[in-house]
This record gives structure tokens, C-alpha cells and sequence, in this order.
């Protein structure tokens, strides 16, 4: 029996998917948030969620709208000052996962976050780099997740605010004391990863009723696929639950604030 | 010792125009009464230090009141962009407003560096990114013990730095509590600072809830205190009220257009009195 | 994910002989009972860090289990020497110690720096001091932005760190309360870390007294604790017992002696069993 | 009418009397501990104690006896962590005023604290450096108490732990962020305070019954005396009273612990 649900339904289940019981994941706000808290609400319980407001270890009931929340706080181990955060926790090698969203990324699995167009004068102005850039290179590995869409994915992203692999996919060798990089990313198409060898992204898992076709137009590169291609489990019911009640408890409280 | 004052003479006293002002509150504790009592004053000039620029700088930045921005991520947290930021630095409306753009890894240790008196701050950080090919002020140092190449950027060291807290007792010493954010380090780095609070208790460290090593900058590291209740609002004071996220959603309209952000200001700050 | 063990088995199974040991807790909270439990075990060739080395390196230091001290201020506070250090150093009995010193300063910054996983300290540090012409680890560097010449020392990366604290939860998070020292940074700035506590309580977030902002080192940042009751006896617990300044005075006339030293050590700790 | 009181009393009382009220002080344990405790029992109930373990704005009841002790936390404003109070209190430029002891000091006011005779065969091995380094540089001005004595009072320090003005009295000449370094020096039979050129201490105050053989005979060189050499003004009964209320007290807690 085929359960219903949304494409981006089925993004977050897959983005909490891979995040293991007992590990330490720096959040990022929005996809990531949804996706950390989900798997800390079904298969991972032990989860630790770290936000660079300086919430360790928080477990919010419902899911913050800013980086900074109230609810963050009262939830967390401790709080911690916002030096620290990045200073101990996240430079000092206590973080197993960045989790990531982004505005553009490349097929290096460069991010941008800044703006589109030239530095100078922008076509538009993204907030920028925020915990970002030192998320990317201090945590252990980085998942990423975002909608697939040919103006997200392109082949050179038009300002590396934080580092996949490099405009060149070597931009981590020989680099000391670094993160292994991003390992996977997760979008309502599809799962990809870096090629061990190059760092180009490919394609390793396509989601339910996805074709190739599909990611292929939603990508603004030439797309490698997996030789082997696996179909994305499905979410199953006690996770469309559960997601669907932390979303709807979301949106009553911010409304209602 | 911290002199109490309004927040009025606060402002008028200790923000001058053209200075270097911090105000901080990482989501939580966001001075905004006195960011629109400095709109009210109408300060012109200032190079605006902020991590999380926030609405607050949206609506200062739209009133005129910047020349530069130094932050490290400019947005309307879980809502979208600053439009105001964004029409000052795209546009050129009210006027062009220069911006310096960091890490957030790389502020919060220059705001740690400011504190502990320090020219630069060194991380491990920009690695791989194009940030330092668009901020001259991304250094980098070798390691003189393992030859690591590290990050170094200048320390913050704002004129005035102005935060909102929870409590200040008779002395002037000042409880901030939650979130804490880089507060005390924007405020002891800081030539002058200002803090805004929701009350004014007899002595912190007879109140019930003390703890001994709570988050308490004393009066004598502290230019001047004003209090100002609901002073965070719509940013919030855990323990006193909550973030209103509707009106951070609702900023996003208001904010879009000249016309409705010009007649925001009108109603809610220029014709609204302000605390004194 | 912290492991509860005895502390005879966490000091056996994580302080291995010739490994770098720093022993934390200023004045407050020095691990005593983990001290004698390393003599017990006859470690031996230990590199032992701590800022203020107090009368528990001493009695490591004269039971022969340095082979080196890293410190700042080697003292019996507000009584006098360390009898047993200086021995060593001055006499090589029970054998030569090897000793790198530093400022309080310098250490301290270095603690930290190898909490943030960095290579190295800067500070404003060691000006006109000879510290620098006896030991090699203190560099100077040149800020890039000011041309000022800052001092520079190696972080401290411990292979074990052991600390006291009040309490722990069954999670494993510890509670650190009153002078906390640089208690944190040693167990982040370690690869192994034990933490000695007073008691387990079940969640510390349930506590009466919680505070948001308290000291608290999660589980999964330590590597291992150990219940020692009394754990910081001579030196003290906040909220549990006070420090025994009789018995710091008292360790005087113990320690200037080797023999009474000797049968100090026979009669409390070889032969005092110990915790289990 | 004299009051009786020992010249350990009167080295005590004129260090209190150096702190103004209102003023920040870095505090060493020992003399300087005591004398600015008295300090604030009597003319200078403002006055802001730091000690180096942590505490902020500390109100002790009775001298700790080291530097950490529970009454320190027990009666402070807050406490902070070790390296915050380095960094953050005194390297951030938040004392007014560093009140330190030593073993040895020279004519250049320069401290010694690690060790008498050489390095690497040291006839007496001292504890080190502790705070003292950057105590007198980064506080605003640094006050010395000690007592005189030809052994404690030499021409040339055996080794620099902490400088006064250098071996040759330009030592902070053209450094950039550093304090005055020590404005006077307190024993027990006067008060020095650094020549204005050269650096060197200078007699400017004989406590009352000190004669200036007597300041000769305790100093390890040619010490000099000011051209209008004052005498120190008596402790009064209040300040008696209190600093040996003070002591007292202490002594009773430290025995009975």
C-alpha cells in the first residue's frame, strides 16, 4: 500500500534519513531545521541539535523560525555565547554534521549564498555567508538540502560563499585540519553525492515517480548518474505523522505569536 | 559606573553621527527601542556592526541613517530578505550604503577579540571561500608553531555598542540571560555602550533565580543604562515576553515598497513618541 | 556518549604511562581523588599540565610519576613552596623533573585555544618578561593589521584531561559551578577526558536550581565518569563542602620532608584502598 | 595621642590607602589581598576587587588564603572562567590597577617570582609567574607591597619575571597598549615610587620612627631619597580596628577549616 505525499515531504524525510541516532549536527535554519528535527522526532531520538545561537543540544518542540528562538533555548542542555559556539564547538571538532541549505550550489558542490550576478552591482543580494563557510570546512561532513531547480543548480556558482570542492573539485587536498566536505545531497528529486574521485556530483538515488529526464531539466549542468541507480525509499506513515504534526503545531504557534 | 538615563539622553549623549555602532542580540534581545529612537534623532553617518543585521538595521538603514554595513548575514530570519538592505546596496534608496561582509565564525571572534583587547582575531576559517577576494580585511597568518595557514580579521572595536538585557539593579550591573549571543563581548569592546533593560531590580545578587556564574556585565564596565520595557520587541526577552514571528512575516509587506516602509516609519516611529 | 566507569578503571584504561595529563580546576575542584588514584596505579612518565600545580602535583610529582611539568604558578597558595617540586627540580629526587613554565595568561589562552581547535594562542602577552629566553614554546607574531608584536604559545592539546564537578546526569552532561577555571576548555582540548563527580542526579535540566546559561559539558564531549564523593577534598566542592585550609597549611610540614612525605603516602594512599 | 601598632600594620594600611574608592583592582593574594580588603572595609567601599580565579566584584568576609577560595565566589558579582577574566578583564583593559607581592624586586621595579640563583640550576626554586606578567602590563598602573629587606630588595633581579621598567629602565618606552607600569612600592618602613626620567625608585615617604639608615641598610643598592622626603601619615584607630577584626576573623575560619 502507497502512502500519499509531497515532493517536499518526501525531501525532508530523506534529508532526517541521514542523519544517524547519537550524532552531533549543526543546524542550519529552514530545510535543514525541518529535517534535523524530524529525525530527532522518529528514528534518531538522540540526535544532538546544535543552532549557531548557541543552543546545545536543543529540542524544540516546535520548529524555529529564526536561528534564535525562544523555544531553542528553553529546550537546549545549555546555552552558550555565540563566540563559543564557533570557537569550541564547531572549530574545536565537536560537530559530526553541518546541515546545510543554500541558495545556489554548483556541481562542485560549491555554495553561494550572497547574490546573483557581480559583486559589485548585484542583480540580487542574498543575506550571505552567515555560519556557513567555517560550517562547511569544521564539521566532520556536510549533508545539503534544497529544491532542484535549474536557477539553484548550476554548473559554476556565480560566488563560492562556502566551499564544496572547489571551482576545480581540489579545493579541500592537502588543506590541513578540514572537513571531509559535503557526502550527500538531498533535494525532492533526487539523493547525490560527490564522486570519490572528482567531486562532481552524481546522482545515486532517484526519488519515487522521478525520471532521469526530470533531473536532468531541473539541473544546469550535464548531471552524471550512478551506474547502479537506486529508488529513494519511501517515507513511511509514522514519519509523514510526525512531520505533518510538527509542521502544523509550527505554523499555529508562529501565527498565532 | 553606569549612569542611568533615558533613552533618549542615551542616544542623544553617546551616538554621534558618523560613529562606529554596534548593536547586538543574536535574534534575541535586539535593541529596538533604541535603534528607533536613534531613526527618531536622526542620526546620519553611522557604519552600522552587526552579526545578524535583522529588522531593526532594515528599518534604520530605509530611515537614512547608515553609511556602512558590517555584518555576516543579512536577512529576514525564516522569511526572506532585508528589502531594505537590499534596495540601499541594489538601488541606492534612501541612499548608497556601503557593505563589509564577514563569516559569522569570523565576527563572533572579532566581537571575542574586541572584548579581550586584541587587534585581529585568528580562526580557521574562509577556507575555500571567495569572501576574502571582496573584504580587504580578510588576512591570512602562518602558524609559527605548525605553519597552518589561519585566518586573521581585525577585531571589533565599536565607538558605542548598544544591547538590550533583562535586568539592571541600583548599581548598574546588567543580567543578560538566554540567548546570549555576543552581547557582553559587543558592549566590553566597545569605547561607550548603552544598555537598554525591561526593569530596574534592588540588587541582582539577592534576586531569587542568581546563579554564580551567570551572564552579569558589572556597572562599571558600562557607559549608560536606560530602561526600556518591551524594549526587544518584535525580537524577544526570554523570561519577559516572546519573538512576535508574526510581525517579522508581516515586515516582509511592509518592507517591500518605498511607500508603505516610508508611512511604517511615519506612524510608528517619526509620530510615535518614543520612551524618554 | 560519556561512560559511566569506577575510577579505577577510568584512570586505568585512559591515563596511560608517558601520557600528557592536564589535571584542572583552580583551586576549586582540583581532582584529588583521581591524583591519588594515578599514584595508586603507579603511573609513571607523566607530561602533567595545570596552571597552578598545588599540593596534588606535589604528591604526584614526589610518588615519581612526572617526568615533566607544564605550569604557571607552582605554589602552595598563601602557605608556600611545593615541597616535592622543588625537590625535584632542585634535587632530581625521586627523580630529575623536566619543567616549561608560563604566565597564567599564556596558559590560560592556551586552554582555550585548544578548546577552539586552534594551533595556537595570541595574546598581549609576556612584554619584557625572561619567561620567553627559558622557554622556546613562547613565539611572537606580527598582527598583520596594527604591526603590533603579540605573544604566541602552542594550545594546549592534552591526550587526557581530568576534572572535578558537582554533578553529572544520567545522560552523562556535567554540571561546573562557582570558579570554574578552565575546567571546559580542558575536557573540550583533550582526546580523552574523565570527569570526577560529586554525585549523579537524573537530568540536570529538571534541577531546581537550572539555570539556561550554567556550565554544563554535554555527555558526548566526555569521555568518561567516575563518582568520587569528596572528589576535590582538600581542595573544595561550591554547594557541597568547603576547602580545608588547615590541611593545605598542614601539608607544609608533610611535604619538606621526604621521609614523613613517604609515610604519608604509605599510610593514605597505597595502603587507602581508594574509591572503586 | 599614638596609637601602638606593628610596622606590618603600617606597611598594610598605607597599601589601602593607595586604592581610591570606585577604582578597579586586579588583586594578588597575600599582602596585596589584605591590603585591599582593608581598603574597602574602610575608605573605599566601592573599590572593585578581581582576583585571577574568576571572581568579579568580590566582598570577602575574611581573607581567602588562596586565590580561589569559596568565599571569593560566594560573595563576588559573578564569576567568570579563567581564560574570560585573562582576556576579556585585565587584557581587555578593564582594571585600573594591579596590586601585586614578589620575591624580589629591583631598583627598576623589576619582580622576580620564579627563582633565586640560575636557571637551569636554581638555588631556590620560586612558584613562577602566576598572573603577575600581564597583570603589569595591561592594568592601568601596578602598586607593589613587600616587605624590605636586602634580600628582597636587590640591585638586579636574578631573573625578570615581570617588568617594572627593564634592566635599564626603558623597557616599556615605545611599546604600544602598555600600562604605566608600577607607580609605588610599599613596604614596611616607606613608600617608592619610580623616578619620573629615569625609573629608578626613589624614597618619597619614611614611615613615622624610620630613619633613612634604616631604608639603606634594607636595600640591596644605592637607593635614593626624594629632595622633600614626607613621612607617611599614622593608620588611624579605625583602620586598626578593622584589619585586625579582618585578620582575626580570617584566622579563626582558616584554623577551624
Amino acid at each position: 500500500m502507497s502512502l500519499e505525499y509531497t515532493s517536499a515531504e518526501m525531501m525532508t524525510v530523506t534529508a532526517a534519513r541521514a542523519l544517524e541516532n547519537g550524532m552531533t549536527c549543526f543546524v542550519g535554519i529552514g530545510l535543514p531545521s525541518e529535517a534535523a528535527n524530524l529525525a530527532r522526532l522518529t528514528h534518531a531520538p538522540d540526535v544532538v541539535l546544535i543552532y549557531e545561537s548557541g543552543t546545545l543540544q536543543t529540542k524544540p518542540d516546535v520548529l524555529p523560525l529564526s536561528i534564535g528562538d525562544g523555544e531553542l533555548c528553553e529546550s537546549a542542555l545549555t546555552t552558550v555565547s555565540v563566540p563559543e559556539m564557533f570557537r569550541y564547538w564547531l572549530q574545536g571538532g565537536k560537530v559530526d554534521v553541518g546541515f546545510l541549505g543554500t541558495a545556489q550550489i554548483d556541481r562542485y558542490c560549491n555554495l553561494n549564498t550572497t547574490l546573483i550576478g557581480d559583486y559589485q552591482s548585484p542583480k540580487v543580494r542574498l543575506p550571505g555567508g552567515g555560519g556557513a563557510p567555517e560550517i562547511a570546512t569544521n564539521a566532520g561532513e556536510v549533508f545539503i538540502t534544497l529544491k532542484h531547480s535549474k536557477r539553484t543548480f548550476v554548473k559554476d556558482v556565480d560566488f563560492v560563499t562556502t566551499l564544496g570542492f572547489g571551482r576545480d573539485g581540489k579545493g579541500r587536498d592537502g588543506v590541513p585540519n578540514i572537513g571531509q566536505g559535503p557526502t550527500r545531497v538531498i533535494t525532492d528529486l533526487c539523493v547525490m553525492k560527490p564522486d570519490p574521485e572528482t567531486k562532481e556530483l552524481v546522482v545515486v538515488s532517484l526519488h519515487p515517480n522521478v525520471s532521469r529526464e526530470d533531473v536532468i531539466e531541473a539541473t544546469g549542468w550535464e548531471i552524471r548518474f550512478a551506474d547502479t541507480l537506486e529508488t529513494t525509499p519511501e517515507p513511511n506513515a509514522r514519519e509523514l505523522d510526525v512531520l505533518r504534526e510538527l509542521k502544523a503545531r509550527t505554523e499555529r504557534k508562529h501565527s498565532g505569536e | 559606573m553606569a549612569e542611568f538615563l533615558s533613552l533618549h539622553d542615551a542616544v542623544a549623549r553617546y551616538v554621534e553621527d558618523g560613529a562606529t555602532v554596534a548593536m547586538e542580540g543574536f535574534t534575541h534581545l535586539i535593541p529596538f527601542a533604541a535603534g528607533h529612537e536613534v531613526i527618531r534623532q536622526g542620526k546620519r553617518g553611522l557604519t552600522l556592526i552587526r552579526m545578524t543585521p535583522d529588522i531593526v538595521y532594515d528599518q534604520m538603514i530605509g530611515a537614512g541613517c547608515a553609511r556602512k554595513v558590517i555584518f555576516s548575514w543579512g536577512g529576514n530570519p525564516g522569511v526572506g530578505s532585508l528589502h531594505r538592505l537590499r534596495d540601499a546596496v541594489e538601488k541606492g534608496w534612501p541612499h548608497k550604503v556601503e557593505i563589509l561582509e564577514h563569516s559569522h565564525a569570523a565576527m563572533a571572534c572579532a566581537f571575542e577579540a574586541g572584548a579581550a583587547g586584541l587587534p585581529l582575531a585568528v580562526l580557521r576559517g574562509y577556507v575555500g571561500s571567495e569572501l576574502p577576494s571582496v573584504n580587504d580585511q580578510i588576512k591570512f597568518i602562518e602558524c609559527p608553531f605548525t605553519g597552518e595557514r589561519l585566518a586573521a580579521v581585525p577585531s571589533v572595536r565599536p565607538d558605542v555598542s548598544i544591547v538590550h538585557a533583562q535586568k539592571a539593579d541600583r548599581a548598574g550591573n546588567v543580567l543578560v540571560e538566554g540567548i546570549i549571543g555576543v552581547q557582553k563581548e559587543a558592549v566590553l569592546a566597545a569605547k561607550k555602550s548603552i544598555v537598554t533593560v525591561e526593569e530596574i531590580v534592588d540588587d541582582l545578587t539577592a534576586q531569587a533565580d542568581y546563579h554564580p556564574n551567570a551572564c552579569i556585565i558589572p556597572g562599571w564596565a558600562i557607559t549608560a543604562i536606560a530602561v526600556a520595557e518591551n524594549g526587544a520587541y518584535p525580537s524577544y526577552a526570554h523570561g519577559y515576553y516572546p519573538r512576535s514571528n508574526r510581525f517579522y512575516k508581516e515586515w516582509d509587506t511592509i518592507a517591500r515598497d518605498r511607500d508603505t516602509f516610508t508611512a511604517w516609519l511615519d506612524e510608528h516611529i517619526y509620530n510615535a513618541g518614543g520612551q524618554s
